[in-house]
């Protein structure tokens, strides 16, 4: 089919962003719209594979320590300014290196960027970095332009509130509390691209409105996670409705569990795979989730590079778990859980696990928090069993490593380990595994890696977590690479 | 030929009233330019009566049998509408309660000029004019700055004088007035009779008059109509049945009318020590509290007030309304804290005297209320009321509880009384236990303020007995403020008058009765209404 | 006693409030007798229609859950919520609002700041920020609204007081020499004592309401099966599954409605201008 | 008056200052701050992004501190600056009030016209079927969940029949401007504002109802009678004008509570005002955003409640003119 051009897209956004550059700010909302305005220089198909986006071509050496990019010419950020290495550099080593936690951890392996021409940019590594292809997607290395910001104060420069990029679209107009609208980018470097003429971003905070929004025809495009996972059967029943759950690949979302490991009863791991078989996974994800998603098998998600599916059986089965929780050293205390304050469907799957421990004798207390209390106690350790969920980055280097490192079981972060899981032996097997070149060397050794975490259980692992796109039929191609709808919409056409 | 005629008039109340019925067959005639008086104690009918004449009673109170002519026709007949082409034109009436019978949001004018327009009458500048004359008519004084005012600018007189311009606006027929001059002082109260009187001679309207003052009718009356419960039992000319009452009731009513002349005990000597001593009482107090426009406004109660009192001695303090009667009493008892002066109890002064000390002398100095019915806490048992006082100070339960019993024999309420609660007494019975409550900390001086005031004559007689036995059994020293001269004259050994916050005239009852030196003091006495009736009473008897 | 009894069933809405009130009460009493397992235990596929099966009588929620078993567990939790948080406001107004009429004056002022102070600030928004910093649990959302809802008991009971204090009966008690607690507690109170019950039962009402809709924003104590927590967590499924927010706010309007025309009863039977008339 | 005026402006001062400091303390006391709120969003963070952040905010200064640099702002009517959006929280704010404005007064307005007319009716017909339909309703709608409601008129109105839109301030992109503008907010409007104001409306019924039986019982009300005036000029002039000074008084109490029942509202209805500026600023721990929308949503309810007072003066001149 033939795409068509113009048409007004209308999208859910929740919650309202809290600023568009997205070199400064990284949460879900900004990156979604800020896909649109910025760009990287690789994009991700669904099995992760990189593909041209603004480098045209890139080669590796045999060492894997010399990566070289070259970038598309012509390419002009939304001020006219022309998009060159020189960027690229800024960006990187820059801007990002300032304020991207994320990017700055896996810079470390960074040895120096050089801009050979104003198209080619090479990245010399210390030592070879398994993951280092999948960094280049807006939300972890956005090309950020080097004439408006080099000098300045990042976080307080006014451009901040006319985000500038390369991408397809330009920000026109945040009516805070309403909207962002963003227009068709009229010198976009692909002939004939985007296709559409503009784009509405819709803030509407309340789960069941963004439903009615939708029935009603007011917006068209669901990304994952905007309505009620409850809602989502009959929507899908509408017509003229599609839905996917493609575009969360190199997320890979995976929701457990925290486990205090300090704090007894939990640090005896009987009472821990007690727990991990108590919970009815199938039962929240057909219940609670739509039948979306995965159950899932430990700390690595199926869609990330490196999964394997060898690892001891965690599954439902209540009866093991009184006997195990029968042996261990559990003598009726109350255990504490922090539910995740991200809308219903968690606060029932915390009240469905709740319930799954009482059935094997375990007393169980939700404690309710929002936002920053949840951040506040899983940062200071001050929980028992805490839900969270978190992207893996499509590299268990990347987006499960951090979370079994000994050393970053420091409190201060509700992202680090957590649990404080002290395993040296992992730690070192880690280590060596982001630093092997060949991909047969990483899966064997993340094979093994998962094996000896899931056998010590320091968190209960849940779901894969499958949040549906869901859009009008005749809105084509609104997902095409791993990153879903955080990317822009510039292969999007509206069919008339 | 009568202007009003009513037939066997029955009045059913509905049910849960303390009686069947209102008035029951009732029977009257009104003739042209004539006042009738209508009277008899609270609750005898009298106001449901005239309400029925005017088509107001209050819902679930309906006439039942009778008629009601008026005009040749059945008043009981005619529609609502007919009705409302009656009221304010043909008949008028005006109520009790000046301040609550004016509506507070309205200016004086609009309220008068309403009148005409309900009644289609005149053009708006013409009703204007009309509203200045009626004020100036009924003596309202510098009319053309109160007909823009509003109620609560006037004085209870002015208000008074405001609902009869409203009355008189279209020279109606038939003018009822129910109890017109009872919440007025004396000279007010004189004024406005006068004001009717000479209204009606002007005008040859009618009149009914309803009140329960015997004096006022002996003033005005041409014919009396005499109600208890519901009934009228007596009728006839004013001089009938004021001279010469017939039924038992009337005569029983008209005995209990407290005279002005007569025998007093006259004044004791001013021997040994005085019991109280006021010295240069002064009380101020400053109003608007600054919330709005907050001018503010200091009004001295009480100026330079010095008198003694003596053992076994009763002064009576008159005055008329807002003269500072009140205000002085409770500066003595110290319920108000007065801003200068003495009071020396029993050669001490509790006029500055703080918290505890002052609880343990005030037991020597105790008060009797006006109000029979908010002075008893209506949630508290007999028992509790008399016992808690003694208790505070000390006294067993047990001991309490005897003293009381003896304190219901001594003010003639049964033992029994005891467990009851205050609204299952008449206002008589009342005002017994509040005297039994003065009496039950062994005061040696009581402060009656307006005891008797708030009863009727009947019922203010035996009060005013038992407190002058009392008196004289426990030779207490009394303090009796009253505005009722004639309550003063009864059971007062020396009276003090006091205007506008001063004392003017101090003397013994007899001197300050029968020959004032102050013109002030005259004027009261002359404003007494029913004078020459008391002297013909006197005269028969 | 007997006579205000009668009194009050001469309102036929009133006795209508009773009647659903006691049984709300004896559903909450009960609930532990008649639904002996918890109300979270999912014990069916969710979303069973009511009616569709016999034991389950008003069906399942989205987990699964007895609804009837929710709403009887939920009766007790909007009671106790209600009258706890009404009793603790009491303690607070009443008192608050006795000195400030019976002291008068500077005593007075103070107060009356103190109490336009929290009636100044939006009250629902204080109970948010209330429970975003002390977190939800039922002690504290019963705080929340009882801090709240006092202004108006305060500014109702020194109104009240203000008008007692100058009666006679209060002067009466002075001159016996009564101390002022003695005079507030024995005299004054218990003749102020209609009008704050009356506003007592509005207040019960208010304070089910508020719960439920701090409940539905998520404030609740997540532990606690209540009516507002019900429909909060249903109204996701509002458009199939209507019936699931539907039911338990019935129940809150039922029970708000009763506890209304309870006190539109009480205030019949407890004025004193029809009081005094049946002397 | 003047006086009167800029007395109650002064204590207002005062009773907004207790607010801010109140709320800023109850804030601050709530566990977790908005640079962890933020980075939480992120879904990554270190030490060093977090120190950032607030330092970038002066949240790293002590708490008096903070305390005192954010009132001596407030005293100039400085709002500060929000963490979260990276705007002044003036501004912020200055966006969002005409929509709460527009919501809460729409809301006022009408149950305070339907609810004196609703009650008024349902005194003149007191004891008929009229009378028990409007007590009634009143007495449902007052005992209803206002979400709860919110929540069915979508439903019905706006899924169901179509009617109405269920949410949102304006049609986002149809570029309406002028009349058609104002009419395409005007339609958005009826859902959120009546469902806000029926639970007043049932209060000022119910006042209203009971307050002219009340005041029909009074003696001027018979003085009135006497007179001969028809039935409808007596309600209208005198027991209708009596009757509304204790619902302006309630009216004016009210105001605050208004404010409350739009977080709700706004929630439910997408409704783009400070509601929901505030509930979100909550959950973010913006600082500034709370205490800001604390500090205009208080001042709103000062300025609503000196009007009222003032209003009173001109209906009541027993207060214009004392003394
Ligand atoms: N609105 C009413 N409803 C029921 N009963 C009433 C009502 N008004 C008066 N009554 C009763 O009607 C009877 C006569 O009352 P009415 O007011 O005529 O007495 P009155 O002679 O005018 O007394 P007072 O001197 O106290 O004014 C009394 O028993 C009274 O209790
Ligand atoms: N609490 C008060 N505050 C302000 N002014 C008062 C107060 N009490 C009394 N007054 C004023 O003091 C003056 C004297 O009042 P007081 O009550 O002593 O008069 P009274 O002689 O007892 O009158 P009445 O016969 O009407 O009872 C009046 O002008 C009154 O308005
Ligand atoms: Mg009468
Ligand atoms: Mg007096």
């Amino acid at each position: 089919q033939e795409p068509q051009a113009g048409g007004t897209l209308n999208v859910v956004i929740q919650p309202e962003p809290p600023g568009l550059m997205i070199g400064l700010i990284q949460n879900g909302p900004t990156q979604m719209v800020a896909g649109d305005i910025y760009e990287s220089l690789l994009r991700y198909d669904t099995d992760l594979n990189p593909h041209p986006g603004l480098a045209k071509e890139w080669s590796v050496s045999e060492d894997g320590l010399t990566y070289t990019f070259k970038l598309h010419e012509g390419v002009k950020f939304h001020d006219g300014e022309e998009f060159t290495s020189e960027d690229v550099k800024f960006s990187i080593d820059v801007f990002l290196r300032e304020t991207h936690p994320r990017l700055r951890t896996s810079l470390e392996h960074l040895e120096s960027i050089e801009t050979p021409d104003p198209y080619t940019v090479v990245f010399k590594l210390k030592n070879p970095f398994g993951p280092f292809l999948g960094l280049f997607e807006p939300g972890t290395a956005p090309m950020i332009p080097k004439h408006v910001y080099e000098g300045t104060d990042f976080a307080n420069n006014p451009a901040n509130n006319t985000p500038i990029g390369t991408g397809p679209f330009k920000f026109d107009k945040w009516e805070k509390g309403s909207y962002i609208h963003l227009v068709k980018n009229e010198d976009y470097y692909l002939e004939g691209k985007p296709y559409l003429d503009e784009i509405y971003y819709h803030v509407i905070p309340d789960a069941a409105s963004r439903a009615v929004a939708y029935e009603t025809g007011k917006v068209d495009v669901l990304p994952g996670g905007s309505v009620e996972n409850f809602d989502v059967p009959r929507i899908k029943e509408m017509e003229n409705t599609c839905i996917t759950d493609k575009g969360w690949e190199l997320f890979g979302p995976l929701a457990w569990m925290w486990v205090n490991n300090d704090n007894p009863p939990l640090d005896d791991p009987k009472v821990r795979q007690a727990i991990m078989h108590a919970i009815d996974r199938e039962f929240a994800r057909d219940a609670l989730w739509n039948g979306l998603g995965k159950v899932a098998t430990g700390p690595v998600s199926s869609s990330t590079r490196f999964y394997s599916d060898a690892t001891p059986d965690i599954s439902y089965d209540p009866e093991k778990a009184k006997a195990l929780l029968e042996e261990s050293s559990y003598d009726g205390e109350t255990i504490r859980l922090l539910g995740l304050p991200y809308g219903e469907t968690w606060q029932r799957w915390a009240e469905a696990v709740k319930q799954n421990l009482a059935e094997i004798g375990m007393d169980v207390e939700i404690v309710a928090s929002d936002v920053a209390g949840w951040n506040q106690k899983v940062s200071d350790r001050d929980y028992d069993l805490a839900f969270t969920y978190l992207y893996q980055y499509g590299d268990p280097a990347l987006g499960v490593a951090r979370n079994y490192f000994s050393d970053n079981a420091e409190k201060g972060s509700p992202w680090n380990n957590v649990a404080n899981y002290q395993n040296p032996e992992i730690d070192k097997m880690f280590d060596e595994a982001a630093l092997m070149v060949s991909p047969e060397d990483r899966e064997k050794a993340y094979a093994e890696i998962q094996d000896i975490i899931v056998s010590d259980a320091p968190n209960i692992w849940l779901l894969e977590l499958g949040f549906p796109t869901i859009s009008r039929c005749n809105i084509h191609d609104p997902v095409t690479t791993a990153i879903g709808v955080n990317d822009s919409f510039r292969d999007t056409w509206i069919e008339k | 030929m009568s202007l009003l005629s009513i037939r066997d008039l029955t009045i059913a109340l509905p049910e849960g009233a303390d009686r069947d019925h209102a008035a029951r067959d009732i029977s009257f005639d009104l003739a042209p330019g004539e006042i009738l008086c209508i009277v008899g104690e609270s609750g005898s009918g009298k106001s449901m009566s005239a309400n029925a004449v005017m088509g107001l009673l209050p819902e679930g109170v309906t006439p039942v049998s009778g008629r009601i002519d008026f005009d040749g026709r059945d008043i009981l007949g005619l529609s609502e509408k007919e009705m409302l082409a009656l009221r304010g034109s043909r008949i008028s009436m005006i109520f009790q309660e000046p301040l609550s019978a004016l509506n507070p949001l309205m200016r004086i004018g609009a309220q008068i000029e309403e009148v005409f327009e309900a009644h289609g009458a005149l053009s708006g500048a013409e009703r204007h004019e009309q509203a200045l004359r009626l004020l100036t008519e009924v003596g309202i004084p510098d009319p053309q700055v109160t007909i823009r005012a509003y109620p609560f600018q006037l004085s209870g007189g002015q208000r008074q004088r405001v609902m009869i311009a409203m009355a008189l606006a279209l020279e109606p027929d038939i003018l009822i007035a129910d109890e017109p001059t009872t919440a007025l002082d004396v000279t007010t109260q004189a004024q406005i009779l006068e004001l009717i009187e000479n209204l009606r001679r002007k005008r040859n309207m009618a009149v009914i008059f309803i009140t329960h003052d015997f004096g006022v009718v002996a003033d005005i009356a041409d014919r009396v109509i005499v109600m208890q419960t519901g009934e009228i039992v007596e009728t006839g000319s004013a001089d009938e049945v004021l001279l010469h009452p017939q039924h038992p009731y009337t005569n029983a009513l008209i005995e209990a009318i407290p005279r002005l002349t007569g025998d007093h005990s006259g004044g004791r000597g001013d021997t040994g020590e005085p019991v109280l001593s006021v010295e240069g009482l002064c009380k101020t107090f400053s109003t608007g509290s600054g919330k709005f426009f907050g001018k503010r406004r200091v009004v001295d109660a009480v100026q330079d007030a010095s008198f003694h009192l003596y053992k076994g001695e009763t002064i009576g303090i008159v005055g008329e309304s807002g003269s500072g009667k009140s205000t002085l009493g409770r500066c003595i008892v110290r319920l108000l804290a007065p801003s200068k002066g003495r009071v020396l109890l029993e050669g001490e002064d509790i006029a500055h005297m703080p918290g505890a000390e002052l609880r343990e002398r005030r037991r020597r100095i105790q008060m009797i209320f006006q109000d029979p019915f908010s002075s008893l806490n209506p949630r508290s048992r007999v028992s509790r009321i008399l016992t808690e006082g003694p208790i505070a100070y000390g006294a067993t339960p047990g001991d309490a509880r005897k003293r009381a019993g003896e304190l219901l024999e001594l003010v003639g309420l049964d033992a029994s009384a005891m467990s009851r609660f205050p609204h299952e007494f008449s206002g008589g019975q009342r005002q017994r236990i509040g005297i039994a409550r003065a009496l039950a900390l062994d005061p040696a001086i009581v402060i009656a303020d307006e005891a008797v005031s708030a009863l009727d004559v009947s019922i203010q007689a035996q009060v005013l007995d038992l407190l002058a036995d009392l008196k004289a059994r426990l030779n207490l020293s009394m303090l009796f403020i009253t505005h009722d001269l004639r309550v003063a004259a009864r059971i007062c050994d020396r009276i003090i008058v006091m205007q506008k916050g001063r004392i003017i005239e101090t003397g013994p009852a007899d001197k300050v009765l029968r020959d004032p030196d102050t013109d002030y003091t005259r004027s009261l006495l002359d404003a007494i209404p029913g004078q020459d009736y008391e002297r013909a009473l006197a005269g028969a008897g | 006693m007997r006579d205000f009894w009668k009194r009050y069933c001469r309102n036929r809405g009133a006795l209508i409030g009773l009647l659903i009130l006691t049984l709300v009460i004896l559903i909450a009493i009960l609930a532990p007798l008649l639904f002996p397992q918890s109300p979270w235990k999912m014990v069916q596929r969710p979303f069973l229609p009511p009616f569709s099966q016999g034991d389950l009588l008003l069906g399942t929620d989205a987990v699964g859950r007895d609804v009837m078993a929710g709403l009887a567990h939920g009766a007790y939790v909007s009671l106790l919520v209600g009258l706890v948080s009404t009793i603790v406001a009491l303690a607070i107004g009443v008192p608050i609002g006795a000195s400030a009429g019976y002291f008068a004056g500077r005593v007075d002022d103070a107060l009356m700041r103190f109490t336009e102070f929290f009636q100044t600030i939006p009250s629902f928004a204080l109970a948010i920020v209330l429970l975003a910093t002390f977190q939800p649990s039922l002690t504290f959302v019963i705080i929340a609204i009882a801090i709240v809802s006092w202004p108006p008991v305060a500014r109702l009971v020194r109104g009240e007081v203000l008008s007692l204090r100058t009666r006679e009966f209060i002067e009466a008690a002075t001159l016996s020499g009564l101390g002022n607690l003695q005079i507030i507690t024995r005299h004054i109170l218990p003749n102020a004592l209609p009008p704050i019950i009356v506003l007592a039962s509005l207040m019960v009402a208010q304070a089910i309401l508020l719960e439920s809709s701090l409940s539905f924003l998520g404030l609740g104590d997540p532990n606690i099966m209540s009516w507002g927590y019900m429909i909060g967590a249903a109204r996701t499924v509002i458009r199939e599954q209507w019936w699931l927010s539907f039911i338990p706010g019935m129940a809150i309007l039922l029970t708000v409605l009763a506890l209304n025309l309870i006190g539109e009863g009480l205030n019949d039977a407890l004025n004193p201008r029809l009081t005094r008339k049946s002397k | 008056m003047t006086r009167f005026i800029l007395g109650r402006l002064v204590k207002s001062v005062f009773i907004l200052l207790a607010i801010l400091i109140l709320n800023f303390f109850l804030i601050h006391a709530a566990p977790g701050d908005p640079a962890a709120v933020m980075a939480g969003e992120a879904g990554a963070a270190d030490e060093k992004f977090l120190a950032d952040l607030r330092a970038q905010f002066g949240l790293d200064q002590p708490l008096y501190v903070q305390l005192w640099i954010y009132l001596k702002g407030a005293v100039q009517l400085d709002l500060g600056f929000s963490f979260r959006q990276q705007m002044p929280v003036a501004d912020l704010i200055w966006n969002r009030l005409p929509a709460t404005l527009l919501l809460t007064g729409a809301a006022f307005v009408l149950s305070l016209v339907l609810g004196v007319i609703a009650g008024v009716a349902a005194s003149a017909r007191q004891g008929t079927w009229g009378d028990t339909v409007i007590s009634t309703l009143a007495l449902l709608f007052y005992a209803t969940p206002l979400f709860w409601v919110a929540l069915m008129a979508v439903v019905v109105f706006s899924v169901w029949l179509g009617w109405l839109p269920g949410f949102g301030f304006e049609t986002i992109g149809a570029g309406y401007t002028g009349f058609a503008r104002a009419l395409d907010i005007g339609r958005h409007l009826i859902l959120p504002a009546t469902t806000l104001g029926l639970f007043f409306m049932a209060i000022y019924t119910r006042m209203t109802r009971a307050s002219m039986l009340e005041v029909s019982r009074l003696d001027f009300v018979k003085t009135a009678r006497a007179k001969g005036l028809r039935h409808g000029v007596i309600q209208r002039r005198h027991v209708l004008r009596n009757a509304l000074l204790p619902v302006i008084t309630l009216a004016g109490l009210q105001a605050g509570q208004v404010f409350g029942g739009a977080v709700l509202t706004e929630t439910v209805f997408a409704w783009p005002g400070i509601g929901r500026l505030m509930f979100e600023a909550i959950n973010q721990r913006d600082y500034n955003v709370i205490l800001g929308v604390f500090f205009v949503s208080a001042a709103m309810v000062l300025l609503f409640n000196l009007i009222t007072d003032v209003i009173y003066v001109f209906v009541d001149p027993r207060i214009r003119l004392t003394e």
